[in-house]
């Protein structure tokens, strides 16, 4: 005798689901699709399909300086990110438990302020006669204003500062799973602070550092806002390239190559993330 | 208790019935009129608005600000829904968006205000609401001598303190031409435009998206000499910002503006009326005047003031003084100046 | 712990009290449990039968499918085969909320956001009693297991044993047919262990419902239970009352999870009439049980001897009968008793139990002794596999 | 082992305390600088202002064209976050704790929109209504930003699912629960700090959404964002500063509360 086979108590019919599946097939992954279709169209005004011209257009040199220079932008962000996410992890735990929350909360408020607010307090700190440039005038250290805006610099340190919080936060949760006694060992076993960081906390960090790397760098290689506000009309990205082929040149196919190849380039990058992140897993575990 | 339950719950539905467009019919009602951004933005909803807003009873209208080319694009996209019913355009995107049969001819016949535009102005397909000048802005702080030609710009004392737009606005692609004739091209040839402004690299500050964007530069001294628009920096000299325009030895670049009712257009009546305050010679007076010094294209408007002092005394003046340039011809190339422009001028 | 004259095992288990009539026995008939994908059965043709108000316990090391024949009764898990009654009716094709099986959880899985009272009053509010019998019906459960007094409290705010008479509480008030404990009192201290051992079969009795109870502490089904049955790999061993299974273990496994066992190998030497008969160990001849049936002279078993069936005396001392030869190791004091550790000639080790007496002189380490089995004394033998 | 602290450990400490403390002064700096300038009496964005006054937030309240971007802002992201709760938290249900393939898939889509560009999104979102004849419209909007800001419904949902213990809802159910019962009165009151928290993000990036925003508006559908980045870009109005500070004290002030209601830091730190 077999009985029916029914769902646990604890479980809920996977049927739930079906309304945001089908709402995200319609609304998310059709358009996506839709893209794919676009982009064939040699014509602007779409009336001729089944021409890569696009696509050639968008690999060919200027494509993919653009691409590349997006990517190399999404490094610099990370890297400096990192540097600064890391030291302010580190010194989260060893901070006293009183002011930990309110570190918490000053890297929470930016995660939930607007961009476009964070952004423009940066045009404000940057500019010729911002607080950078009055400060270093002060001092004495430059005579003339140094150009800040509209810089490299200047967009790869506010994009740092922009997605700060993304970098922070899995850090100092995967810095709060390493077992403090693990440090104490190291130190007992002669092992100097330096070594200990090098051979111990970052590895085991590792997990967080490529959580925190993959969201600062997908946020930074698409930061529309910031990129436009900060690096202003001479440096072009991605996001830059692609909206200004839709608003000002109404060029749809060309446009969704753009958009194709930016996507398919971000999935490679997070799959390349994800992979190192199991690989960490799988280090940081034993 | 369950009565203030009851009522909050109540308004909570009712809220949630709000979210809903379709519900609600008010926003189907709303006027769009796409103006400039910046100055003329700010001009357009001091003056035009309140204007519009008294001939029709306080109809809703909103101002959305972008460039021709966006307006174009944003046309297009949705021609049997525009997202717009009355455009702006500078000649070039005026001449784009006729061709593509994006607008609808104004009812000249049954205008008041029309007959009474300068025969440059008076054209079916849109009447010209105002000129647009575009000459040398500087920071009279910085700079002490005043420039006095567009070869200024390329001056290395000015090494990264000047700025321009790029192509998608008339003034940048106006400010190339200009270049470009000056350095011995033209219209039909670019070269020594793109060659020049290669040449300016060293120089520039910034790279503006659009005119309004080249003015807050001003605003936020980010940059000390740029081509601009006479109007873009009044309203900034106004509030005490230190600009100043001057009409290069080469001559002022100018063009007119028009202003077009949209095909399709659910809101014909009130763009019409919008398009009848933007012509009448009460609005345009007002425009004229300080802190917006509009070059009105009314006959029946007399120009004085700085206007007068530094344009031109009146319309057949200005005719004189100005360079107006061939955008059928800049129409043709654009779209590949502008790509070039992205290519080259990037950093 | 005297040792039972008889031979023959009485199956006749006795109940310590009489079945109320409101109680239902419940009936297992040979549950089988298999997991997609395992190679063998969880539950493994399981077939119990408990009689109305009877506490029985389901023993067996952890991963013997005693907790997943318990989530069958309760319909948490839906079984492979087999049926289940409970008093007449099948239940089998009803989910976990119609079957009226109360469960107290291993971590009493108390809604944490609910005081004490209205976790209690949970059962009767989903069956949309008025709220005046609901608090009535709580506040008399809360009283029976003595909490009323912290009927406001959250969960998070009781210790584990008032987190627990909420849970059988809780359980109770609904008026189940049955009661399930899933390892009631691995989560207590030692201390207060026992004393929720007596208020769980006071409440038990009280109520008198018929009670299942999941352990793998053998002192816990001993004391508690009315009857024990030993799971193994999914299999019943032997299902019996607490006295039978410790001294008539059905199988070696049964001995030896039940009770300290020594097993050493051995031949049967010698058979008799009702399974008793004589085993060859380490040259000594013993009298056993066979309890392995068609065991034949010659045949290889395991001989199962309990450490307090032994008794330990010097070489030097030694009396008539059977012993093995050692050399006694270790003695750990453990109470009341002294476990003593003889290494014998071919190198096994066996354990002693000694009372512990004050007036007795204690063997030291390295003494050679002989390990005497007790006057009166089998040893178990069964089949060697 | 040596007591004293050697040079190369208080360089090693002073290194990374010194940048830790530059990083909390950069993630300060930003909105303080924005709270500060938006209380200048001048028209440029100097810092530190010349002269302070209120006049920008005057100014504000007189802005017809900002109210109207922040009524749809906030009318989107109402319903955005309605929507995304009431989908997400049945979509957690369904896959949290769940194994099977199907579940797992349906688990990576609805994430998906986390980290590939929304931007992309937009314009193909775009594309799509055109395509099927949806003019640009509220509706579209809050479509759009649902598919972008359901996820983080999603990832609280199931974070607060995971940690509820399992007996709680078997113990429901032998207590003679169904299964609509047990979720009302078990699993709701447990993850509703979830719920909540997850509510919260989705709304707070709903409204401060651009990728989306920038393709699906139009001007009948201004969004705020939108609204702010032109006004910047284009006349860098100090009235942005004084929205800026608005939206500032509004957002530290829903931290305090969500962080009391629904301990919000924890479950960011989860997600």
């Amino acid at each position: 005798m077999s009985t029916k086979k029914s769902l646990p108590v604890t479980a809920y019919p996977l049927w739930l689901a079906s309304p945001l599946a089908l709402a995200m097939l319609l609304f998310f992954i059709t358009p996506l699709l839709m893209l794919g279709v676009v982009s064939f169209y040699s014509d602007a005004a779409m009336t001729q399909w089944g021409s890569v011209a696009n696509w050639a257009k968008t690999l060919d040199g200027f494509g993919l300086t653009v691409l590349l220079d997006t990517l190399w932008l999404g490094v610099q962000v990370t890297a400096l990110s990192l540097v600064l996410g890391f030291a302010l992890a580190w010194s989260f735990l060893r901070m006293p438990a009183r002011l930990q929350p309110l570190i918490i909360f000053i890297v929470m408020l930016p995660l939930l302020t607007s961009v476009v607010v964070r952004t423009f307090a940066w045009i404000v700190i940057l500019g010729r006669q911002g607080i950078v440039n009055n400060f270093l005038m002060d001092l004495g250290l430059i005579e003339a204003p140094l150009k800040l805006l509209y810089t490299r610099l200047g967009l790869v340190v506010t994009l740092a500062n922009v997605q700060l919080p993304l970098m922070v936060l899995p850090l100092i949760t995967a810095l709060q799973r390493i077992d403090m006694n693990l440090s104490d060992a190291s130190a007992s076993l002669g092992a100097s602070e330096w070594q200990t960081f090098k051979k111990i906390t970052v590895p085991l960090a590792l997990p967080g550092v490529i959580a925190g790397c993959l969201l600062t760098f997908s946020a930074a290689i698409t930061a529309f806002i910031s990129q436009s506000l900060i690096g202003g009309g001479q440096m072009l990205f991605m996001p830059m390239y692609l909206y200004q082929q839709v608003s000002a040149l109404s060029n749809f196919p060309f446009a969704a190559a753009i958009s194709l190849t930016f996507l398919a380039t971000v999935i490679l990058c997070v799959s390349l993330f994800n992979m190192l992140g199991r690989l960490s897993r799988g280090y940081a575990n034993g | 208790m369950t009565s203030r339950r009851q009522l909050l719950q109540a308004s909570l539905t009712l809220g949630a019935l709000q979210l809903f467009p379709g519900m609600s019919h008010a926003q189907a009602k709303r006027l769009v009129f796409a103006t400039f951004t910046g100055s003329w933005e700010e001009a357009h909803r001091a003056v035009l608005v309140p204007a519009f807003k008294k001939a029709t009873n306080n109809a809703e209208i909103i101002l959305d600000p972008m460039l021709s080319v966006d307006q174009i694009a944003k046309v297009t996209a949705a021609r049997n829904n525009p997202p717009i019913d009355v455009m702006l355009h500078d000649p070039g995107p005026a001449l784009t968006a006729i061709d593509q049969g994006l607008v609808e001819n104004y009812p000249v016949a049954t205008s008041a205000n029309y007959k009474d535009l300068i025969a440059e102005a008076q054209e079916e397909t849109g009447p010209a609401i105002f000129f647009q000048v575009v000459g040398l802005t500087y920071n009279p702080d910085k700079i002490k001598t005043p420039p006095t030609s567009w070869k200024d710009l390329w001056k290395p004392e000015y090494k990264g303190r000047a700025g321009i737009t790029n192509l998608n606005s008339t003034l940048g692609t106006g400010f190339l031409v200009e270049i470009a004739k000056m350095f011995g091209g033209s219209e039909s040839n670019i070269e020594p435009g793109f060659k020049a402004l290669n040449d300016l690299k060293p120089n520039l500050a910034a790279v503006a998206a659009n005119p309004g964007a080249l003015a807050t530069l001003f605003q936020q001294g980010q940059v000390d000499i740029s081509p601009g628009n006479f109007n873009a920096i009044q309203i900034l000299k106004a509030r005490g910002v230190p600009v100043e325009f001057v009409i290069p030895k080469e001559g002022a670049i100018a063009f007119k503006t028009t202003i077009h009712i949209v095909k399709n257009s659910p809101n014909r009546e009130l763009a019409v009326a919008l398009i009848e305050a933007a012509m009448s010679p009460d609005v345009q007076t007002k425009l004229m005047q300080s802190p917006y010094l509009v070059v009105p294209t009314n006959s029946k408007v007399k120009m004085d003031g700085e206007i007068a002092k530094v344009l031109a005394k009146d319309q057949a003046d200005m005719k004189k003084r100005f360079v107006f340039q061939d955008w059928k011809k800049i129409n043709e190339q654009r779209a590949q100046w502008i790509e070039r422009f992205n290519r080259e001028i990037k950093l | 712990m005297q040792s039972s004259p008889e031979i023959v095992s009485p199956h006749a288990a006795q109940s310590a009290q009489t079945a109320p009539a409101s109680a239902f026995g419940l009936k297992l008939q040979a549950i089988v449990q298999r997991y997609p994908g395992a190679t063998s059965a969880a539950v493994d043709g399981i077939s119990l039968d408990i009689n109305a108000g009877e506490l029985v316990a389901l023993l067996g090391p952890s991963g013997c499918g005693k907790t997943t024949l318990l989530r069958i009764i309760a319909g948490f898990v839906a079984q492979t085969e087999g049926q289940i009654i409970v008093g007449e009716t099948a239940i089998d094709a009803l989910p976990p909320n119609k079957r009226e099986v109360g469960v107290v959880f291993q971590n009493y899985a108390l809604f944490p956001h609910m005081d004490a009272l209205e976790n209690v009053a949970y059962g009767l509010a989903c069956r949309g009693a008025p709220k005046e019998q609901q608090v009535a019906r709580a506040q008399e459960m809360l009283e029976l297991v003595q909490m009323s007094h912290l009927a406001k409290r959250l969960p998070r705010e009781m210790s584990g044993g008032q987190q627990q008479r909420v849970a059988l509480a809780r359980a109770l008030a609904v008026k189940p047919r049955i009661l399930l404990l899933d390892e009631p009192f691995a989560a207590l201290d030692k201390s207060l262990r026992l004393d929720m051992q007596i208020e769980v079969k006071r409440i038990q009795r009280l109520a008198g419902i018929t009670c299942l109870m999941v352990t793998h502490d053998q002192e816990e089904a001993q004391s508690m239970a009315d009857r024990v049955a030993v799971i193994h790999q999914g299999r019943l061993e032997q299902y019996a009352s607490p006295n039978e299974i410790y001294d008539f273990p059905r199988t070696l496994f049964v001995n030896q999870f039940v009770g300290n066992a020594n097993s050493l190998k051995g031949t049967v030497a010698s058979t008799a009439e009702n399974q008793v008969g004589t085993v060859l160990v380490a040259g000594v001849s013993l009298p056993a049980r066979l309890v392995s049936p068609s065991l034949k002279v010659g045949d290889s078993v395991w001989v199962c001897i309990r450490p307090e069936q032994l008794e330990l005396r010097a070489a030097t001392e030694r009396i008539e009968g059977p012993g093995l030869k050692g050399v006694l190791t270790l003695s750990l004091p453990q109470g009341p008793q002294v476990i003593q550790e003889v290494q014998l000639g071919d190198g096994a080790a066996i354990k002693v139990a000694q009372a512990r007496a004050s007036n007795q002189t204690m063997l030291s380490s390295g003494t050679a002794v002989f390990a005497q089995l007790r006057d009166g004394s089998f040893c178990q033998a069964y089949a060697y596999v | 082992m040596a007591h004293q602290k050697d040079f190369s450990t208080i360089l090693f400490r002073g290194t990374l305390g010194f940048l830790a403390a530059l990083t909390v002064v950069l993630l300060i700096a930003p909105t303080a600088v924005v709270l500060i300038v938006s209380f200048t009496d001048g028209y440029s964005l100097k810092f530190p202002p010349v002269s302070y006054s209120t006049r920008w937030y005057v100014e504000l309240w007189n802005a017809s064209h900002l109210h109207f971007a922040a009524m749809n802002s906030i009318q989107v992201g109402l319903a955005t976050t309605l929507l995304s709760v009431v989908f997400g938290v049945l979509a957690s249900l369904a896959i949290v704790g769940s194994k099977s393939r199907a579940a797992r898939t349906l688990d990576s889509l609805f994430m998906s929109p986390l980290v590939l560009p929304a931007l992309a999104f937009g314009f193909a979102a775009l594309m799509t209504f055109s395509a099927v004849g949806w003019a640009v419209s509220i509706t579209t909007l809050i479509i759009g930003h649902t598919a972008v800001c359901v996820p983080y419904v999603i990832r609280t949902t199931s974070a607060a699912l995971a940690q509820m213990d399992p007996a709680l809802l078997e113990s429901s159910a032998s207590l003679g629960a169904s299964r609509w019962y047990s979720f009302r009165f078990v699993t709701l009151p447990l993850i509703r700090p979830g719920v909540m928290a997850g509510a919260f993000i989705a709304f707070m990036s709903s409204f401060d959404n651009v990728p989306v925003s920038l393709f699906l508006r139009d001007a009948r559908t201004d969004m705020l964002p939108i609204r702010m980045w032109q006004d910047l870009e284009g006349k860098l109005d100090v009235t942005i500063a004084a929205l800026s500070g608005v939206i500032i004290i509004f957002t530290l002030v829903m931290m305090i509360v969500m962080e009391r209601v629904a301990g919000l830091s924890r479950r960011l730190r989860q997600g």
